[in-house]
């Protein structure tokens, strides 16, 4: 079900360059969980195309299928957007993108659908470098199915159904770098401080931009950690299987320096280590971001900012050498070869 | 044997990667330039080299381009497979071999001739680097064939010279193997053959040409601009015609390409690529095989729910599964047709010739941007692989692309509110709009999922039914507006009905003439289109019984036909060939006869299959 | 609205996430413990939390298991729904809401009952824990209706307590809520209302469970150590239940598992998985839905060729493309059966009730092994997820694992040469090995592409025919061995035919019996599998009417009768729901009467969709 | 076409432990190209398996599509063996290894078929840590089907249709390693004193080894190079467009030592340069092999030998704790739980 939201012109709200404001950037009423970390990640689009003064309708927005995939319906209103099937969110980015090449195009996308079922297509859209947005709201489950394990959960963390997951979890910034992805960041839904600025260099990235978002899940949050303040509530389900409660919550939000580390509870009690890259980090270095990686991940860290940036690699279209015209534009005349040619044509086949 | 003027079958019998398809694409193509009608058909392995290969050519005045059995005359130079090679020719016919070394005696059997010739000696003798005689060894067989069957040898020169434009040392090297050819026929043997050529202007203005490359150039007359593939056998060429022709058609002035081709990860991919640049209004399209079907079919389901062009030509093999990639079938009548899960069904065009593929690629994006909705061409290896005569390639000056319902900045003005599933026009089939038209109007969601004829998401039962029963409105204006059944009716009203489609329309045409000389009158229906329009319906009332001809064992086409309409389905008789090679007009009327006189003993033969 | 006994419906309109799931499962738990036929159907959002959902229960002293429109009763907790909830009682029905805030006015309407109870208001007097209040609410209202409708108390508390077994603190909490909501409706209102509960002894052994629970458990008594899985609705808690039970029946007595239990990338890798496990002698399966089923598709036309066994349950729900995934259908005949291109095609098995669910899927496995062929399950989201009144499940002792032609180091051993695709016995079911039967007899490669008897790898057209004939007498052999259809004639002459199949059975049950009280005599059969067996040959054939009912747009399961069956299609009328909704009884009667006679206007309304 | 060949029993063949000679290891006679690697790698395997002394009917050979997947008909005929679907044999082998713990797992793949559709798989096989032998014939183009690029190809390399790879190849061992693989190993077709002994190794591995082997294709090979020695026939080639042409040519043999570094002549006249790791490489250092294989890429070398292994992880049956017995061989009282368990059941649903 998705409700309209009523779009109040508010007066004194302020405007960006294009003279909008805030509203013209904003979707439909998210139906997402309270507190799903998703809406804030959503927020932080809409904030960021907003400061950076995109045309809302020159974005096209596609996603796959999952609570992540549901959220382009909650930001951009204006835009036109592409739920499409489950794990394949990259191929019909690749042939949006090379019909016209002159759209902002973001791809939302959730572990599952990322790590698991669309795999092959998130290694094969990074080797195309092609020049997107791809976002990857990780929850480390699968929110839409009721809360599995996804392969990037934490080794040795609990779900839901309280079994552990023994598989190493799938280090998708790493991963990307070591595909040669040209443009690799990492942060968390609730740090609008630095998520909104990535996003922004992001979207200037003239080629493939890969956003990894630590997005906790409110109802099917994976980590081992205290049940303490949910007693009654586990007990209930515990003792009736019932699957159809939602114990509500609010959105987690955290706000630390660059340089910083800092400790995020997640909702469940249970805790994250989050690191800030410094300000004087290189982000052109592909070897000291895999070695910091590396160093992170042995200190059960997650590495946030922007990790790796590659600005001289072809996108796919400087790759395919396509007409700056986008495709999709070309006149029947520019298309059509005509009837002369194709007498030589036959010609040639007598 | 009596003596017969361009009636005939050669086989050649090589070993693959050995160079030989050039060579003996050049005697079909002699006989092409000679004017009369020549059907090639390329019989290969499904592995890159060491292995049995063949090449057989029919030649037939009377026009039959369908295959036919029985070998007149075996080019083999493929000890591999000379046992067999020799039990296949007819009796009375030729067997031509490279006698350098002494042939087996096992091979030697009574009613045919052996011919020798001592094409490596000779080679070896006039050449000196190794690999130029294995290629050249080639041409010498065609030299001794020019003799033998009386070709004009002016022409097999002179397509020499074509090919090898500007490489003097080739063409040298091809005129010397030629003559070596040429010569050692006429000293050696009796020539001509009591079978041979002689000129004819029979063919007019009809070109030589496969049904791959055809597609190919019918995508780029379309107007396709995004092409995402991967490869199969027998699908790829389709990809390399279409990049071939876009390289020299479709080039700006800077040298920048007006196309983009992407090689995908896989099919799901590649049909994922053709949907995302359709959405976003270019016409883009994807060929595959039979596997890739299979995959795509996820995809396939969403165009149909979401209402996105898309176009897929399946160039089909012999299935199930990997099958014989190498050998044809028409059997993914059902899998196309009804690909995906949930009520879902899709267009198919059913080519028969290359002027046909080129055709009906071109048309294939107009009715997927009318239609909003996947449209599938179905060819096969036969059509897609093998060189074919065919009509020349016909564009009407005045011809429009037919974009279909797509609103303008302007347009979208004008409107109240922009329902992207409102059936305005009540043909079922709604308005769309490009990403990125207006800034404020237009913009709307496509899923997969239930939506509302304003492309809101919901999960009410009656909106959904609407929604569904919209796309059975838009399915009934689908039949009118995909290509129409060709029909030929005797006049006599005791005619039976023969019914077929692609590549077996060469051999029911020459089944037909077959069955006419026994007296048994026949109509005909050349289906062109799924789903069937009302000619089809007509066709199959009008007539008491129908013979349903396709290449697939569990007739698919039979199946579709009576689930799509009233009739007895016993009047539909399925006429079946599906050992993977092109069906021929003897088996077709073999089951005709059969079934109408079961007791009678049809003169003509139970079809061998020939490898 | 007269007085009706066991004879109602009661609806409970909720929001998802609240843990309302218990409480209304607790109220419908009690009427079957009251020995009362009860169905209950879970009409859910596809999300998580804070969107409408409800929770229909219908009582039927008659024993009719179908869906039924039109609400006695409905219990609203929910704001966001709560106008159109207003409107779907039915005229002289009651509405119960939370009185805590005043009623908006609008939700006022003629002719229903208002009984509002001050549900928050009361939890959050009694109880200090929000969360505890959220909750509790909830059961305050299984209070009001224990009154209201004459529920027996002592069970519902018992019920409390086996659910809360050991957890006193819960168990008093909710015994609390019960009685605030039992004490609030004996202080405000009059009752029981007019309609009510009244304990009997009609269920028998009968038990009250979900499909997926009872396929689950089909799985673990059918042998399957191995699944493959990725989680899809409807089809996750089948993997779930297998699990569970897994855990508890199968687990040696060093706590090792007996089992192997895969959560896959996606659903090509689980096919995969569940074919390397077949084809290496474990039996294995996937549950999936839909979209899984197009994704297992060129898998499935491996199994199907290299004649691996390999069972799939596909729990249906509505398309297409991801359509509505919380919403039932029967739409995936034609993509099941004929999944993958090429010639192939699958066998369908087609359950109606739990009990058949657990029968069917442990019997898949047999079959599959007999016949080294995929078996599909098809069930649905309604079937799958929600509770049915069923016959307890039953178990041969005496019975054994049929576990196929698999031959063994000795039998090896006693034979010549081993041909893995030679039909010895004329069934076109081959013999085959497992790998390290035997060092040096009998292992065999395994592929998709075509081989010969002895399956060695061949593009030989005449071996390739041979094995596709043979895959042909397969299929004979296959109609003999799947389930018969279950046919029920009423020995009148002029009886129409009914046929049906899975969830459409229990309304088109009780359809017999309402056009029966109509005057029209009805022969039924119900349908258990595909190919169809003589069985279903004959009642076609002796009928001149047949309405085939089914749960999908394009009449699907007709479409597969007429073309394998040389009836005349006409006599099959389709008689068809597909709005998500299980079909009602009234639905079929009325497409019934409607055709017969089209101009008397039935004294049956057109079904209303309800959400 | 397949062609048995006819099993002598030469008295004086050399025995192995189970008293078998060579022959016993060997399968039908390969119709691949002639010099084509695929087949030396066969051969490395024969040879691994009849000196550990492997009993053959107890190896299970399975494989996807492509000229490499087709080897398996061509070693070990007494084992069964598994030609699957393009891309997928790492699924049918885990549900092959779930069925029957006790046989050797061979999954034989190309880089197409690993690289391209098969990546999803191949990446989820790994982090299974399933106990598989998985070789990938790497040639850096799709061979049977007429000498694509993949995507393991070079950047910059010409293929036969004599166009340019603009993109970067995906370096299988590394993404391997990165993923978490338990054995990863690297080789070339022609250099058996090494590989001979890395497939033992991989062999004995208790998990997951995968083995990345670079094996030219005589035919469509794709590395820019010399063309010299092939004048006429690349002539007829581009004016007859005839694909059927395949110059026969030898298998590269080559042979140097740890620690050293080699350059092979490609059958176009090309070069690749291989970098043996010296003796005393550590491969339990995963930090170390990442950075080795970065350095390596830099140099434009590939770096041969086993270049990490770690044996402390669980492979799939451990973690799953499922029973020592192969599944497949569990009684029918041991999977049926019973008339009596079902009577329980029922009644727990009243
Ligand atoms: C082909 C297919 N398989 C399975 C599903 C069911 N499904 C829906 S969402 C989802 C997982 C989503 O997980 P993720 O991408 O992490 O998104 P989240 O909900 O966690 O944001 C699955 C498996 C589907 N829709 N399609
Ligand atoms: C689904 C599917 N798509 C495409 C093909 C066609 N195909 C056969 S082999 C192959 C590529 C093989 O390349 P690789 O794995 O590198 O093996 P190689 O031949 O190079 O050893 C392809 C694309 C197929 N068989 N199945
Ligand atoms: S289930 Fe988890 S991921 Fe999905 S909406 Fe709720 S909180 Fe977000
Ligand atoms: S084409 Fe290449 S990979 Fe295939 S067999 Fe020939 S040499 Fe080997
Ligand atoms: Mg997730
Ligand atoms: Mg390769």
């Amino acid at each position: 079900m998705s409700y309209l939201k009523p779009l109040f012109s508010h007066p004194k709200l302020p405007k960006n360059k294009l003279g909008y404001t805030l509203k013209e950037y904003e979707g439909s009423l998210s139906t997402l969980c309270a507190g799903c970390g998703h809406d804030s990640i959503s927020a932080a689009i809409v904030r960021a195309c907003f400061e950076l003064s995109i045309e809302p309708h020159l974005v096209a927005k596609i996603s796959g299928i999952g609570c992540s995939s549901k959220t382009p319906t909650y930001f951009l209103g204006n835009s036109h957007g592409f739920n499409s099937v489950h794990g394949r969110m990259p191929s019909v980015a690749t042939g949006a993108n090379m019909a016209n090449r002159d759209l902002v195009y973001f791809g939302v996308s959730g572990d599952g659908d990322s790590a698991s079922i669309g795999m092959g297509q998130f290694v094969h859209v990074i080797r195309r470098n092609l020049n997107m947005v791809y976002v990857v709201m990780n929850n480390g489950c699968y929110g839409l199915t009721k809360g599995q394990d996804s392969a990037t959960a934490d080794q040795g963390s609990k779900n839901k159904s309280g079994s552990i997951n023994p598989f190493q979890a799938i280090d998708l910034a790493s991963m990307a770098i070591e595909l040669g992805a040209s443009f690799v960041a990492q942060s968390f839904s609730g740090d609008k401080q630095q998520l909104i600025p990535l996003l922004k260099a992001a979207i200037k990235h003239p080629g493939f931009a890969f956003l990894n978002v630590i997005s906790p899940c409110v109802t099917f949050n994976n980590n081992p950690g205290s049940t303490k303040s949910y007693d009654y509530v586990r007990e209930h389900i515990d003792a009736t299987s019932a699957k159809d409660l939602v114990p509500g919550k609010n959105e987690i939000k955290i706000k630390y320096e660059a340089g910083m580390s800092t400790q995020v509870e997640m909702h469940d009690g249970s805790e994250i280590q989050l690191n800030k890259l410094a300000l004087d980090w290189d982000p052109e270095d592909r070897n000291s971001a895999v070695n910091a990686l590396q160093k992170a991940r042995a200190k059960d860290e997650i590495l946030t900012g922007l990790l790796y940036a590659n600005t001289d690699w072809n996108d796919l279209h400087r790759t395919l050498k396509t007409t700056k015209t986008p495709l999709n534009q070309l006149k029947e005349n520019e298309l059509c070869p005509g009837i002369k040619v194709l007498n030589q044509v036959n010609a040639s086949f007598r | 044997m009596n003596n017969r003027i361009n009636d005939f079958i050669v086989r050649f019998a090589n070993v693959n990667g050995t160079g030989s398809a050039s060579a003996n694409f050049l005697f079909a193509k002699t006989v092409f330039r000679m004017g009369i009608p020549v059907t090639p058909k390329n019989i290969f392995p499904s592995n890159i080299q060491g292995l049995p290969t063949w090449y057989e050519v029919r030649v037939s005045e009377k026009g039959y381009l369908g295959r036919r059995e029985g070998i007149d005359l075996l080019v083999c130079v493929n000890p591999q497979s000379m046992a067999k090679d020799v039990l296949s020719v007819n009796e009375g016919g030729y067997f031509i071999f490279d006698s350098t070394k002494k042939l087996n005696p096992e091979y030697r059997r009574e009613g045919i001739h052996y011919l020798g010739i001592p094409m490596m000696e000779m080679a070896n003798a006039a050449f000196d680097d190794p690999r130029k005689r294995q290629l050249l060894k080639n041409i010498i067989y065609v030299g001794a064939l020019a003799k033998l069957l009386a070709m004009d040898e002016s022409i097999i020169r002179q397509l020499i010279e074509e090919q090898f434009e500007g490489k003097k040392s080739l063409i040298e090297a091809n005129f010397k193997a030629l003559s070596l050819g040429i010569d050692y026929v006429e000293k050696h043997y009796e020539y001509p053959l009591s079978f041979k050529l002689e000129k004819r202007e029979l063919l007019g203005e009809k070109i030589l040409v496969d049904g791959n490359t055809a597609c190919g150039l019918g995508a780029v007359y379309g107007g396709a601009t995004v092409m995402a593939w991967y490869p199969i056998t027998p699908s790829t060429s389709v990809a390399e015609a279409y990049e071939n022709f876009c390289k020299q058609f479709r080039k700006t002035e800077g040298g920048e390409n007006n196309f983009a081709i992407v090689q995908a990860e896989d099919e799901l991919a590649a049909m994922g690529m053709v949907i995302g640049a359709n959405w976003n209004g270019a016409r883009a399209f994807t060929a595959t095989s039979g596997p890739g079907v299979s995959l795509m079919s996820e995809f396939l389901g969403l165009a149909y729910f979401a209402e996105v062009p898309a176009v897929l030509i399946d160039v089909q093999r012999a299935g199930p599964s990997t099958g014989m990639p190498t050998r044809t079938q028409q059997s993914d009548l059902l899998a196309a047709a009804f690909a995906s899960h949930g009520d879902t069904k899709h267009i198919l065009l059913l080519p028969a010739t290359p002027k046909e593929c080129f055709e009906m690629t071109a048309e294939s994006f107009d009715l997927a941007e009318q239609l909003q909705t996947p449209v599938i061409l179905l060819t096969d290896l036969d059509l897609g692989m093998n060189d074919h005569v065919s009509e020349p390639f016909e564009w009407d000056v005045k011809r429009k692309y037919k974009r279909g319902k797509v609103l303008t900045a302007e347009e979208l003005e004008g409107i109240g509110k922009f329902g992207r599933y409102l059936d305005s026009d009540g043909d079922g089939i709604p308005y769309r709009t490009y990403p990125g038209t207006h800034p404020t109007k237009g913009a709307f969601f496509t899923r997969g999922t239930s939506k509302d004829e304003y492309a809101a998401y919901t999960e009410d039962g009656a909106a959904y039914k609407r929604n569904m029963d919209r796309l059975t409105r838009k399915w009934e204006t689908v039949k009118k507006l995909v290509p129409k059944a060709e029909i030929s009716i005797s006049s006599k009203p005791e005619a039976i009905g023969l019914l077929f489609f692609g590549t077996s329309t060469f051999s029911s045409e020459e089944a037909k003439d077959l069955l006419n000389e026994e007296g048994i009158a026949v109509d005909s229906i050349r289906i062109r289109a799924f789903p069937f329009g009302k000619e089809v319906v007509d066709f199959v009332e009008s007539h008491a019984t129908i013979f349903v001809v396709e290449q697939n064992r569990d007739a698919q086409m039979r199946k579709m036909l009576i689930m799509e309409m009233d009739c007895l389905p016993k009047k539909l008789v399925p006429v079946l060939n599906y050992d993977g090679m092109p069906i021929t007009a003897d088996a077709i009327c073999q089951q005709i006869v059969q079934y109408l006189n079961p007791k009678r003993l049809s003169n003509h033969e139970l079809s061998k299959t020939a490898v």
